[in-house]
């Protein structure tokens, strides 16, 4: 029998990154309302200015719990092993995915960091920063849709008397990897829903991922506990 | 057995290190009197020989010798595409470059 | 269950549900897939492949980022949504490690080290070209500044695939199941010591050693292009031949019986 | 790996009259690739040398034809030895096998050394990687050939390690050691022509 210890443990850092991260997210200035990609060089290097601290505070937060989801992902991962797979190549695409959105994730992290440890450089060279960070932030959605994909693919295959996942699981993870796909091509407007502060690239995508953990979490915890349920009678 | 084999190999190494000490002699022909000049001679000689004794080291060291006839004519097909790319290229090249 | 019925779609239906090896075809699938859209995208809709000149002087540069604007900004919007399939790639790589005698170490640092791979690989490529698409109107200095961060990015940082290429070669001539012809290790070998001689791109502006030379890019390509090849043929084999056992991987029959069997296994 | 061991021992006797390819054939696609792989490196060397042929030959003229034609004799020993150690080994004589097996490492020691010598005289007298185009290709095509030794000793000790016990010993690996040695002999003696003799 695979040693479960600390499966809950690691499910119950969930809720806490869950409130880190929202508060950092509401923390961090440019997020409500989000910044403008039409901002001039000026505007942004004086929001930088005026916001520095809220901006670090913000940003460092996020730089400490950035991988928070990445024991999730595994827990998701790990459930996909006990489905009725003939490989585990699902559980393997999931586990490689885990590591990519913290990773660009850091990336903008750390524009936005660099931005405001010195905002009296040039305008023109935090702007640039700010482009990095913002387009780097927006674009990180190829990990996180591939993963709903995959999860998607794995529960419709999971195919027993009582299946890991339920089957509107599925449906919902494809519908959050579509309101992901927008965000991808965010640098081609200014304005409008797919620019950066747009509604499709920021609220419904940010929104999708927010509903994404709060769902898959609830879904986790009712799989893990039914399983702790069941497991002494199995071994 | 082992006498003939290790006799071979010898003279093998001895003929490769001959056609090396060769290179000192074509490097001295190449200038006259220390001013240093391109020579086409020169440069295909050096080539020529480096490739057979490419050759030499496929058939006797790398024992294509023995081997079945499709690496024998492999090896030697290869010696012939890497003497048309480096002559060719150089050929080639100068014609270009006028 | 039944049999496959007689339309294609059908047939493809009840394969992709029930297909007993439907887990490899869809990765063996999506890799496909992926490389196909990598040529596409780099090659044609961004135009960033084959690699701009590092020799160029700031409003050249400029220029070059006009010139592809709209291509730049949506190509790599594509690629930005469909990166993720390197990761039922990665995985499948992973597995056949898993389906040699040699340790499951191998396969999960090939997954490791691959499943990052795609940020030094592409993505950062993609951002940096992004944003310097993004404003015409930037400092042309900064543009420039975008444009070597680019290149050198997507040139420059080789280790993960050398070191990769390293992992999959000794196991594959450790293996004692087979999975894989031994050629083809040391065919990972040539392509492990071509991802050393890309790092010359950090040093020259010009010449036959900088990021777009005929050493550092062109060889190297048809190198990468001819290995990339030989491994998603050699998957497909692998798949094909798939028992899903542990012992040695075993040939597979000749073509008439193959039809045959392919039919049962479809029954089973 | 028994059974690549009965294998190479059984055939042994009726291998002399029969054509056989030494050590595993797959070790031939890396030869053939690997000196296709050269061979475009050496022709973007010669075409980039007939666009410049002044600054080539000058450059040319500050190495040091005695290191060049040292290193070829001693790679060229140092594949004589190994080619003595496949055949000892054929023959069962592993005490013979294993000393030309060290003979070889140590020649591609004193290959290594002089190269590295040579390469610090050539930094001394200014002549660097960035210098100019012919100190590209030179510390370049060098610097790869070197790399293939470097691997080259990783070979020998698989094809030592072999040799070593008596219940490993497959001819058939060292056979394919042999090869990859011999590929690295063989480049040396290309680039030695190209790079210092070559007008």
């Amino acid at each position: 029998m695979r040693r479960t210890d600390g499966e809950l443990i690691l499910f119950w850092t969930l809720p806490a990154i869950a409130i880190i991260w929202v508060s950092a997210f509401f923390l961090f200035p440019g997020f409500l309302h989000p910044m403008s990609p039409t901002m001039s060089a000026d505007a942004v290097a004086d929001f930088y200015r005026d916001e520095t601290a809220r901006i670090r505070y913000s940003m460092i937060l996020f730089n400490w719990f950035g991988v928070g989801l990445i024991p999730t992902v595994i827990l998701l991962a790990m459930q996909v092993r006990r489905m009725a797979h003939r490989t585990p190549i699902l559980s393997y695409s999931l586990i490689a995915c885990a590591g990519g959105p913290p990773c660009l994730f850091l990336i903008a992290n750390m524009f936005w960091l660099l931005g405001s440890f010195r905002p009296e450089r040039s305008p023109e060279l935090t702007q640039l920063l700010n482009d990095l960070a913002w387009v780097t932030f927006t674009v990180l959605v190829p990990y996180l849709i591939a993963q709903c994909l995959l999860l998607a693919l794995a529960i419709y295959w999971d195919r027993q008397e009582q299946p890991v996942f339920k089957m509107w699981v599925a449906h919902f993870n494809v519908l959050v990897a579509v309101a992901l796909a927008p965000a991808a091509f965010t640098a081609l407007a200014f304005s409008g829903p797919l620019a950066w502060n747009g509604l499709l690239s920021f609220w419904v995508k940010n929104i999708a991922i927010a509903a994404w953990i709060v769902v898959m979490g609830v879904v986790l915890g009712q799989t893990i506990l039914r399983r702790r349920a069941q497991e002494p009678v199995a071994a | 057995m082992s006498g003939t084999f290790n006799k071979r190999l010898a003279i093998v190494w001895l003929v490769l290190t001959a056609m090396t000490l060769a290179y000192i002699w074509l490097d001295h022909s190449a200038d006259d009197d220390g001013v240093l000049k391109a020579s086409t001679v020169v440069t295909v000689s050096a080539i020529v020989i480096a490739l057979v004794k490419v050759r030499i080291i496929f058939r006797e060291f790398m024992e294509v010798r023995h081997a079945p006839v499709l690496l024998r004519h492999l090896t030697d097909a290869w010696v012939v595409l890497m003497a048309v790319c480096l002559l060719g290229s150089y050929f080639i090249g100068s014609a270009l470059a006028g | 269950m039944s049999t496959p019925t007689g339309s294609p779609v059908g047939r493809f239906l009840w394969n992709f549900r029930h297909h007993p090896k439907r887990e490899l075809w869809f990765a063996w699938w999506v890799m496909v897939i992926f490389y196909q859209l990598y040529g596409v995208l780099f090659f044609l809709v961004t135009r960033v492949q084959p690699p701009a000149s590092p020799a160029w002087d700031t409003p050249m540069v400029v220029q070059w980022f006009n010139d592809r604007h709209f291509g730049l900004l949506a190509g790599f919007g594509v690629v930005f949504l469909i990166s993720g399939l390197c990761a039922p790639m990665n995985a499948l790589l992973a597995y056949s490690m898993r389906r040699m005698s040699v340790s499951r170490v191998f396969g999960y640092s090939y997954l490791i080290m691959y499943s990052l791979s795609a940020i030094p690989g592409m993505l950062v490529m993609a951002i940096a070209m992004t944003v310097g698409a993004l404003r015409p109107d930037r400092d042309p200095e900064l543009i420039h500044w975008l444009f070597d961060f680019a290149f050198l990015s997507f040139s420059g940082t080789m280790g993960v695939f050398m070191i990769g290429s390293l992992v999959w070669l000794v196991a594959i001539l450790i293996d004692k199941n087979g999975v894989f012809p031994k050629w083809f290790g040391y065919l990972g070998l040539c392509n492990a010591l071509t991802e050393v001689v890309v790092a010359p791109a950090w040093i020259f502006h010009r010449g036959v050693f900088a990021w777009n030379g005929a050493i550092a890019w062109w060889i190297n390509m048809v190198v990468f292009v001819a290995y990339t090849a030989c491994f998603i043929v050699l998957l497909r084999k692998m798949i094909e031949r798939e028992d899903f056992g542990t012992g040695p991987l075993p040939d597979l029959p000749p073509k008439a019986e193959r039809s045959q069997q392919d039919s049962v296994g479809a029954v089973q | 790996m028994t059974n690549l061991q009965e294998d190479s021992s059984t055939e042994q006797f009726e291998r002399k009259p029969a054509r056989f390819v030494p050590g595993q054939p797959d070790m031939w696609v890396f030869v053939l690739f690997e000196s296709l792989l050269f061979t475009g490196y050496f022709s973007v060397y010669l075409i980039g040398r007939i666009q410049n042929r002044d600054l080539y030959l000058h450059s040319q003229a500050a190495l040091d034809l005695r290191f060049g034609i040292f290193n070829t004799i001693v790679l060229l020993l140092s594949s004589w030895a190994i080619a003595r150690c496949v055949q000892a080994s054929r023959e069962g004589a592993y005490r013979d096998a294993l000393r030309d097996a060290f003979l070889t490492i140590g020649l591609g020691i004193a290959f290594l050394v002089s190269k590295v010598l040579e390469w610090v005289k050539e930094i001394r007298l200014g002549n660097r990687f960035t210098s100019n185009e012919f100190f590209q290709h030179f510390f370049f095509l060098t610097s790869i050939h070197l790399l293939h030794l470097l691997i080259g000793f990783v070979v020998m000790g698989v094809a030592v390690y072999q040799l070593w016990s008596p219940v490993r010993r497959s001819q058939q690996l060292v056979e394919t050691c042999a090869t990859y040695w011999h590929t690295v002999d063989f480049l040396w003696v290309l680039i030695f022509a190209l790079l210092y003799v070559v007008r």
